[in-house]
């Protein structure tokens, strides 16, 4: 049947290039539907959905965040996709896992376009003209803060500290939490730790400073949760905090060469910090009026083996085992690294969390202003603890 | 403002109903029709473009709209939580007050100051004038935000002026003291409409005025103040005025700099940044519209006051 | 403002003869050192333009370790449509918003400044307090109101209200000039038998030149810098303008094309300040002293 | 089809000012009308009221009996020269001079002869090409002057529109003016402080003094005929001379009065009663040094001799004090200080009550 | 302790237009000059550029013998009334007069007894509260004069500051400024056109002529003895008659020459030769039509009579076809068409070649 299927995506010109890539090959097996697709950076990306969205306008398939996926499905905005599985959508070689965290509600909202987890990125230049070595996935949080001191001692570059500041790092604290047995949010959307867990978190983190381990406050406020405003990137610090899938950004604007690995752990013996996230997902509209063919062409889109080998692992590792397989042979150099990250993993990843509630985007900037407070030396470590549970307690129950 | 456009009525538009052959109806058509027929486009647009959803942004502030479910009416609420249970709006409000108590006197005394230099005969005149334009044609790009980093990060090309003087200056830019004042220094660099402006306006002032105060024995400097300065008050009002709505409503500059967090610590949390933040991140529309119309009420009495006070200090001819 | 005219324009010549050599020198080297000041933003951009791309952020030097011109090409034909259609669209919009608001914020200011008509403060201080609204929020109900229309996806939501005056700012700016006009010319022109419509269009208009020629250069810079409203307005990427193109260089979450950014930014920089250079003219020659006694 | 101009009780007030104070006027159709004042009285106002260029605050203005107060100055039909010129600085001479009649719909080739003809007459042909601001003061008010008399309108005004020129451009406009009065037959209303336009143009001089009208008549009733000292003063220069009199005896055919410290014996009947106060008025050119000229008035003593080349102005002191000036014909040597016998014809004097009323 | 005012070789040029050509000309210290010539020669632009607001394109101007092109205007100590009065607009009239002492650094109680004074010389008391735009055009003329007069400056500079008075205004202005120019001894120049003020202020006439001088002189020698015909007609109003005539006879005491068809016989020696073509010069003033009251020049056919009340004027053809001015003292009556014999003083007429040079 005749179909006219928008997309809206966020990304950049390759994205867009690998995205048409595969509408194209849709469109030419099915002979009658036309694909239009618009993408925009991020920034951009999310009022404009939320107007179009609003304007009762909104694209058939819409690329989605785990972030804003709560937000938008909560809010009707998405359609559920389970009914069409596996028949019309055949998620059949997909982590389980990975179906749950596309879910809201017992919902099915989200196919995962890729596979992703939390890292460090490590400019291995750096660290070896300072004549350190590298961390492995055994360093601890404790052996990490001296290695950092060490590369600020050194000195080689001017105003070079070891690591970017993560305490207002969303992610990072969710390691570190997870560690700990503790989460961030539980599955009924309340929090999920407490006031002494941060503080310990914000302690460290001042002892860090004290040591000159990672980069002062003012140099770690720069950091606009962008590549492009990275301490790595601006080159302040050895190593910062970012998603896997990242790596080739971080790489294409650093002149030195980069490296994963994972976050470190709080004790030699802990694990299960990480886990595989979904980088992002399609969603559909439940405004479409094609509901049916957003649907196969989502399907397409992760199942088809030359659309993968198109998409590449640009939105990250495919989760379909299939298509992980047909992508993996004809990685680069580049591309291989956030792939061999996110497989090696092992004891450290453990399972995916539950969604995160709505509200979490406001927890995320709570967290970000408190760990800022307190790096600014306006509030003490077990103080930003208590605030910070306060606070988010008290979004939690604004829903 | 209700004597905003007092004048000297010229015409027999305003005219008195006394026995006269026309009949109302006409006298009041001849009267008004000449006036509605130029402001007619504005009007159409006005109702056809602005009104409506100024309306609507209205209802919304009464409302809980999340913008994809339908509003919910909630009465007051939104007004009462940001009076009562909003510590961000309080901090919001310090910052844009901060922002537009510093930048507008700052940037307009550049902007005249600037203008006037240009105004005068030098050689080489236009191309001085697109330079010192060139900031503005920037505008809010992302190369600003880049470039302001440049400028104000620890090691940016201040810090490394400063160090000719053994000042070891931080990163201003990101340190929540001081990042408002980079934010307002970007504002007053980017002085080039302000000046356009008061250089349409130098261009006003009769020349004739200049030689006669100079026949009367006065410096430059007091041919300025006493002539250039009162002639040039209503672009001066001008500029003031809309400087200072748009310095309240200034979203851009926070917006690039701060990537939209308004951090560090909220120190450059703009207003409409805020309200940018609740709609469009925390999807609270209805909220947002509340914070919107709170700030148009503040704008209005502050521009009303600049009305009232005009009188006394801005010079009309008409 | 004052009551001539004037808008008295070349500057007697007698101000460049008459200044003494050191005093020339002063001004001169004063304005250049202002205009580094200003320029530093633009060398810095080519200098960005031309630089490796791994340089970009962490170099603070203007000058590149090397110089690729590269991100030109690449910036020019690296997105699906060239940057040629972005600037043509960027063209006509802004055009088509030049011709909008000279137009129908002069007609507007012409009414709120000279014409005597029932309600006209009131009407002022609405037109005022359409200044006010923030944007961001009446930003949905008139999205809503121009999908009904059918008109997203077209430059009409972009263009339309200019031609009807949306832009309280110029309509102020106008008013506040035209007041500055001698109203004994207007008198002069009833005497001669004009119409309000001819006052307007043949002496308010030419002795308004450089407040008119502010509101072109204005509106063609801001809607060349304007990204909100084709954001939300064009999604067809034949449809974007400039400031579209430019921003589609970067997704802050992945790999961007920061060379090509700078490179494109540079260019689009040409446009308008060809436009301000060409403009400024008529803000600078304006008119001369009135035939009036004061 | 000439139009007539009818004020009807007008009145104008500034906020709290009171400039006009209740004026009632009739011009003729076709007349030409002088409004004279001191500074200040009210002429530009009035004229301005009658163009609709100011509100009028009370009272009626007709135009062809048709009430005006309401109607837009452009559909009153009637053409101005501002004192103030008011020429449109963005418009070539011969484009302001075009104006008028681009708006009234004239064609090109109707526009061009006319205005050659206005510029022609105006000696600024050599200037149409330039703006108003590369002109003369002179220069700009034969403009202004122009832009009017291209037109032909119902009604002319003139505000003082030849006070910028030289004596013998004055002279030729002035014919010019009245000849265009001749040709096109229009109404005119003629400000000037220009006794010798005044004289020479008027059908009807009103005479106004602080926003009251004083007298309206034809020329030399007014100069001959003046029923008050204000308008007595002023018409005529150099300015009538006023002494204080004192009436000493009446009677039917002739009166005597005491002045200068002399009894004058003038053969006419005053309204006046004897012991009366009364001011004599006698004009400059009036007075004679000659011997045997009239009857003596006084000998006065000479403060100061102007001599204007075609007349000599003696300025004296009578011997009670007062001022007194003397025109005389041509050029006189008298000298500062001396004293000489002042006689005047007595059939030209006036002579006023305490109020000003002439009686 | 007054100043020198001297133009060397003074030009000015606008753009490719030459307006003043190459003027050379001393005013004493004290003196007060008055430049006439018609509107637009360049009366203004000498003033101006005396003034310093007028760039001097060629020559020198020395004030006390001190080269001043290049000094700026504030630092020439002049005070100028300005054609265009260039009133301060957002300033009260008070604040207007003040403005120059104000800058001068005054104090407050020093220019408020200055201010009142000039004030109260113009007239303007009751004004002093006003914006400019409030008043009417002679009482902004007189703001514009108080402007200069509350300044002791060097030099003062005055251009038509008169014309928008009225007569009696005008004589009391003028005495006024006369007083001022006697009480502060400084140099003054004066741009008029009124004939009176030229006459009766001036040290020192100027007749200018198309940016270059006809004449400088005292006034009563510029009326006598005009050294051209541009001169002749441009002292004196109404304007010289001037007659085409030929010289017949020639001889040392005497010439004859022909004139409306009459040989007329000159009590003088003239530098011409027989036969030759001349202008024949008669002020309207020295014609007289009364039987024997000089020689007869020509039966004359009325034109036109213009009554002004203390004279008037008789506008005739003569027999030839040429144009002639007669005025006659007081109230003639003179019939249109009628002839009248004109006859005239034979002393007082001039005569010029054909270069226009009085001969
Ligand atoms: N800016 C200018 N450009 C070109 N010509 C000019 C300019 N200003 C004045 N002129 C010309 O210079 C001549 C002299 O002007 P000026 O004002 O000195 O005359 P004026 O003697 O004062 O005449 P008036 O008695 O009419 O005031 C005039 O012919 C005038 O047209
Ligand atoms: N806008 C105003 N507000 C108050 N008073 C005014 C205003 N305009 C004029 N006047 C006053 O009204 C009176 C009449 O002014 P008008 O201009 O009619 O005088 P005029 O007779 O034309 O005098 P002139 O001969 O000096 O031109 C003057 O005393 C003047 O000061
Ligand atoms: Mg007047
Ligand atoms: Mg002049």
């Amino acid at each position: 049947a005749d179909a006219r299927l928008r997309l809206l995506w966020w990304g950049s010109q390759p994205r867009a290039d690998r995205t048409n890539k595969v509408s194209q090959l849709y469109q030419t097996k099915n002979a009658g539907t036309s694909i239009t697709g618009e993408f925009l950076g991020w920034g951009d990306y999310w009022p404009r959905l939320a107007t179009q969205v609003a304007g009762r306008n909104a694209p058939d398939v819409i690329q989605m965040d785990y972030r804003y996926i709560v937000e938008y499905a909560r809010r009707g905005a998405l359609a559920p996709l389970e009914s069409y599985m596996p028949s019309k959508l055949n998620l059949g070689d997909f982590d389980p896992a990975q179906i749950e965290g596309g879910s809201v509600d017992g919902h099915f909202y989200g196919v995962s376009l890729g596979a992703n987890a939390a890292s460090t990125v490590l400019n291995t230049t750096a660290f070896q003209e300072a004549g350190v070595d590298l961390p492995t996935q055994a360093t601890t949080w404790e052996e990490f803060g001296k290695i950092g001191a060490e590369i600020t001692k050194a000195g080689k570059r001017k105003g070079f500290f070891g690591f970017a500041d993560g305490s207002g790092n969303e992610p990072l604290l969710e390691n570190y939490l997870r560690q700990r047995g503790k989460a961030l949010y539980t599955a009924d959307s309340k929090i999920a730790f407490g006031a002494e867990e941060v503080s310990e978190w914000f302690d460290m983190w001042s002892k860090f400073r004290e040591a000159n381990a990672c980069v002062p406050p003012d140099v770690q406020a720069l950091y606009k949760d962008t590549i492009d405003t990275s301490p790595l990137t601006l080159g302040k610090a050895a190593a910062d905090y970012a998603h896997s899938n990242q790596f080739v950004g971080f790489q294409a604007i650093s002149k030195d060469k980069l490296a994963l690995t994972n976050y470190m752990r709080i004790k030699p013996d802990s694990k299960g910090g990480h886990y595989r996230k979904p980088s992002m997902f399609f969603s559909v509209s439940s405004q479409s009026k094609v509901l049916d063919q957003a649907v196969d062409y989502v399907n397409f889109f992760v199942t088809n083996p030359d659309a993968a080998l198109a998409l590449d692992v640009e939105r990250g590792i495919p989760e379909s085992k299939a298509m992980r397989d047909v992508v993996a042979a004809k990685l680069d150099e580049t591309g291989k690294v956030p792939l061999n990250y996110v497989s090696g993993l092992g004891d450290l990843a453990g399972k995916l969390p539950p969604p995160p509630p709505s509200g979490a985007g406001e927890g995320q900037v709570v967290l970000r202003t408190i760990a800022e407070q307190v790096a600014f030396g306006q509030l003490s470590p077990s103080d930003g603890g208590k605030q910070l549970v306060d606070e988010i307690s008290r979004l939690l129950a604004k829903g | 403002m209700s004597d905003v456009m007092r004048t000297t009525a010229p015409d027999a538009i305003k005219s008195e109903y006394g026995a006269a052959t026309q009949g109302r109806f006409k006298r009041l058509w001849t009267a008004n029709a000449p006036g509605y027929l130029f402001l007619l486009p504005w009007l159409i647009g006005f109702f056809g473009l602005t009104l409506g959803p100024a309306v609507i942004s209205l209802y919304l502030s009464f409302t809980d709209f999340d913008m994809i479910q339908s509003a919910e009416w909630v009465g007051a609420a939104n007004y009462v939580r940001i009076a009562t249970a909003d510590p961000k709006f309080a901090a919001a409000m310090k910052v844009t007050l901060t922002y537009v108590v510093l930048s507008v006197p700052f940037k307009l005394t550049f902007a005249l100051l600037v203008a006037m230099a240009l105004n005068k005969g030098v050689r080489g005149l236009p191309l001085y004038r697109a330079i010192f334009y060139l900031p503005s044609l920037l505008g809010g790009s992302v190369a600003i935000a880049v470039l302001w980093r440049q400028l104000f990060a620890g090691d940016g090309l201040v810090n490394a002026a400063l160090a000719h003087f053994g000042i070891e200056g931080p990163s201003w830019i990101s340190h929540p003291s001081y990042s408002i004042y980079t934010l307002v220094a970007l504002s007053v660099w980017q002085f080039g409409s302000p000046m356009i402006i008061f250089l349409a306006g130098l261009r006003q002032i009769p020349t004739d005025m200049y030689e006669a105060a100079s026949l009367d024995g006065a410096s430059k400097f007091r041919q300025f103040y006493k002539i250039t300065l009162p002639l040039l008050t209503p672009v001066i009002f001008f500029n003031a005025v809309v400087q200072t709505i748009d310095a309240f409503k200034a979203f851009t500059p926070a917006f690039i700099i701060s990537g939209g967090t308004g951090g560090p610590i909220n120190s450059t949390l703009f207003y409409t940044l805020y309200l940018y933040q609740e709609a469009f991140g925390n999807f609270r529309m209805g909220y947002a519209s509340a914070l919107a119309w709170i700030l148009v009420l503040i704008i209005a009495i502050f521009t009303a006051f600049s009305f009232l006070t005009s009188r006394y200090w801005v010079h009309y001819d008409d | 403002m004052t009551n001539g005219i004037t808008t008295a324009v070349t500057a007697p010549p007698s101000d460049i003869t008459k200044r003494s050599l050191p005093a020339s020198v002063a001004i001169h080297t004063l304005l250049i050192l202002g205009s580094l000041l200003m320029l530093y933003p633009l060398l810095w951009m080519v200098s960005a333009s031309v630089r490796p791309e791994n340089e970009i952020f962490s170099s603070t030097s203007l000058i590149p370790s090397s110089i690729d011109f590269s991100s030109y090409l690449r910036g020019w034909t690296g997105l699906d449509i060239t940057f040629g259609r972005f600037f043509w669209n960027s063209l006509v919009i802004s055009i088509l918003t030049v011709i909008g608001n000279v137009v129908a914020c002069s007609l507007a200011a012409y009414a709120f400044a000279r014409l005597h008509f029932a309600g006209r403060n009131f009407w002022f201080a609405i037109m005022l307090g359409t200044l006010m609204i923030p944007y961001h929020v009446t930003l949905i109900p008139q999205y809503v109101l121009f999908l009904n229309l059918g008109w997203v996806n077209t430059i009409l939501p972009l263009v339309v209200p200019k031609f009807l005056a949306s832009d309280a700012f110029f309509i102020f700016l106008m008013v506040q000039f035209f007041r500055g006009i001698p109203r004994e010319l207007d008198e002069a022109a009833m005497m001669d038998g004009c119409s309000a419509w001819r006052i307007y269009w043949k002496i308010m208009l030419p002795l308004s030149l450089p407040v008119l020629a502010t509101a072109a250069i204005f509106s063609f810079i801001w809607t060349w810098d304007d990204f909100f409203g084709p954001l939300i307005y064009l999604n067809d990427m034949n449809t974007y303008t400039i400031q579209l193109g430019l921003r589609t260089f970067v997704d802050s979450t992945s790999a961007s094309d920061w060379g090509g950014l700078f490179a494109m930014s540079t260019l689009t920089l040409v446009p308008v300040f060809l436009f301000f250079l060409f403009f400024q003219r008529l803000l600078i020659e304006g008119i001369a002293t009135t035939g009036m006694k004061r | 089809m000439a139009t007539s101009v009818v004020l009807q009780k007008v009145e104008k007030r500034y906020g709290a000012l009171d400039v006009i104070h209740g004026i009632d006027l009739k011009i003729d159709p076709g007349e030409f009308a002088v409004f004279v004042g001191p500074s200040g009285c009210g002429k530009s106002t009035l004229l301005r009221m009658i163009a609709g260029l100011e509100e009028i605050t009370g009272g009626a203005l007709l135009l062809d009996n048709e009430r005006m107060n309401e109607v837009a100055p452009a559909k009153r039909g009637i053409a101005m020269v501002f004192q103030s010129y008011a020429l449109y600085p963005h418009m070539s001479v011969y484009k302001n001079l075009a104006f008028g009649l681009e708006t009234a719909g004239y064609k090109k080739t109707e526009i061009q002869p006319k205005v050659k003809r206005a510029a022609e007459i105006l000696q600024i042909e050599k200037l149409l090409e330039r703006k108003p601001k590369a002109l003369s003061g002179g220069q700009r008010q034969r403009v202004a002057i122009g832009r009017a008399i291209v037109r032909e309108p119902r009604i002319f005004l003139f505000d003082e529109p030849l006070s910028n020129l030289d004596a013998e451009l004055r002279v030729q406009m002035r014919v010019e003016i009245s000849r265009l009065h001749r040709s096109l037959g229009n109404t005119m209303i003629y400000v000037t402080h220009d006794q010798v336009e005044a004289m020479t143009m008027a059908d009807k001089i009103v005479v106004l003094n602080a926003g009251r009208i004083e007298q309206i008549g034809a020329p030399l009733d007014l100069y001959n005929n003046p029923t008050n000292r204000f308008v007595a003063g002023f018409i005529g220069s150099p300015k009538m001379n006023f002494l204080q009199a004192r009436v000493e005896q009446t009677g039917e055919a002739e009166t005597t009065i005491a002045v200068c410290g002399n009894s004058v014996r003038l053969p006419r009947r005053l309204k006046a009663e004897a012991g009366q106060s009364v001011t004599f008025g006698i004009r400059p050119e009036h007075l004679s040094v000659l011997e045997n000229s009239g009857i003596t008035l006084a000998t006065v003593n000479i403060d100061l001799v102007e001599n204007l080349g075609g007349a000599t102005m003696l300025y004296a002191k009578t011997p009670d004090g007062q001022q007194m000036t003397i025109a005389l014909d041509g050029q006189q040597k008298v000298e500062r200080g001396t004293n000489v016998k002042a006689s005047f014809d007595p059939a030209r004097c006036h002579v006023f009550d305490a109020s000003g009323a002439a009686i």
